[in-house]
């Protein structure tokens, strides 16, 4: 099946795209979609390491299994903090 | 009345923001504004950089600003958050919050802004004269 | 900076006292706005007509401003209290406290409002639909 | 020795001016100048028990001696609580 994953912030710099469709097998999880993301690209681990997971615009753990059509995107730490 | 929610590349215009706050039961205002300044970290920034997963983060504001409504009775607020370049001085973000009594509209306010820094997904890249870096809180 | 403490039977204006506190350190502006509201103490009211013994107010005020900046290091602030008959939707008080961070910004702010509120010499007269009345808080 | 009293917002109404000049023997304090000004503005007398005092623009207690020259204000009741 086919999800979509957006890329933001020092995720679409180190992707270099704004957004791509995956093929994953049914019954992914969303840790399953990151394993196959930081085996295509090996310089996103450390910030996925670091990030939350959103599907469909909702936080999610990442033992959420994905459906088709579904849009990924995993939340680097927000830096807002200090200001 | 619907809360105003923007995100937005253009420069937040506060004047419009109260405007739309405004109305003849309300007693107090409290509006946050945060700035760009020109050091954080022991760098010296010359500008910030702000990216957003912008659906994600309008509904985020919404939740949150929903939730301030419950607690507070805060009926009439409005949330300008600017993404792309933004200089020393510039707003990145205005919280406009107008109650019939004060004390309410400090409470929403800072809860507003600061559930915001910390849950909805609004990202900023400081350049500064080393380089830059994505901010991680 | 030296505080700027304006009491002034003129419209207040928002704007100017924002950029009388800027400055490239500062990260977050908190703004609180005083607004004649159309009803109080289950009256509907017409207009307020406010009153000050004005040198005392200045100098309360400049203390008060003064305590802020030593609890809190707000070191940018502005306030303005308006005289006269004001309207409903007019702002009666503006105080304006720019910081390098924005919790002290909040802290400083509500600070000098509710102090002000409670020792600084300025009276309201509410002017409703039953009669006219100074307040007693 | 004289003093001067100036008047402001509900107290300004009952007395009608803004200020005046008081006459009063030395050694007179606050009380006793506020006791002058009841016996001469009778509709004074509630709002002055509810009044705080001001001399040259500090808050003072009732027993503060006054001096020549002095402004004495009384402080009637803030109002400005529920804003």
């Amino acid at each position: 099946m086919k999800i979509r994953v957006r890329y933001f912030a020092g995720l679409r710099e180190i992707v270099g795209q704004d957004a791509e469709t995956l093929t994953v097998p049914e019954g992914t999880d969303v840790a399953g979609a990151r394993a196959l993301l930081v085996a295509r690209y090996s310089r996103l681990q450390p910030i996925l390491e670091r990030s939350l997971c959103a599907v469909n615009r909702e936080y999610v753990p990442a033992d959420r299994v994905l459906q088709e059509d579904d849009e990924l995107v995993f939340i680097p730490p927000l830096g807002g903090g200090a200001a | 009345m619907e809360p105003v929610i923007q995100i937005t590349r253009e420069p937040l215009n506060r004047e419009a923001l109260v405007t739309a706050v405004a109305a003849p039961e309300v007693g107090g205002i409290v509006i946050f504004e945060g700035v760009v300044r020109n050091h954080a970290r022991g760098k010296q920034i010359r500008y910030l950089e702000y990216d957003a997963y912008p659906e994600m983060a309008e509904q985020q504001i919404r939740r949150i600003v929903e939730e301030a409504r419950q607690r507070w009775g805060a009926e009439r607020v409005a949330v300008a958050h600017r993404l792309g370049r933004i200089e020393i001085g510039e707003a990145s973000v205005i919280i406009v919050v107008a109650t019939p009594h004060r004390a309410e509209a400090f409470e929403a306010c800072r809860y507003i802004i600061d559930t915001l820094k910390t849950t909805v997904p609004i990202w900023k890249k400081e350049v500064s004269l080393d380089g830059e870096a994505w901010v991680e809180g």
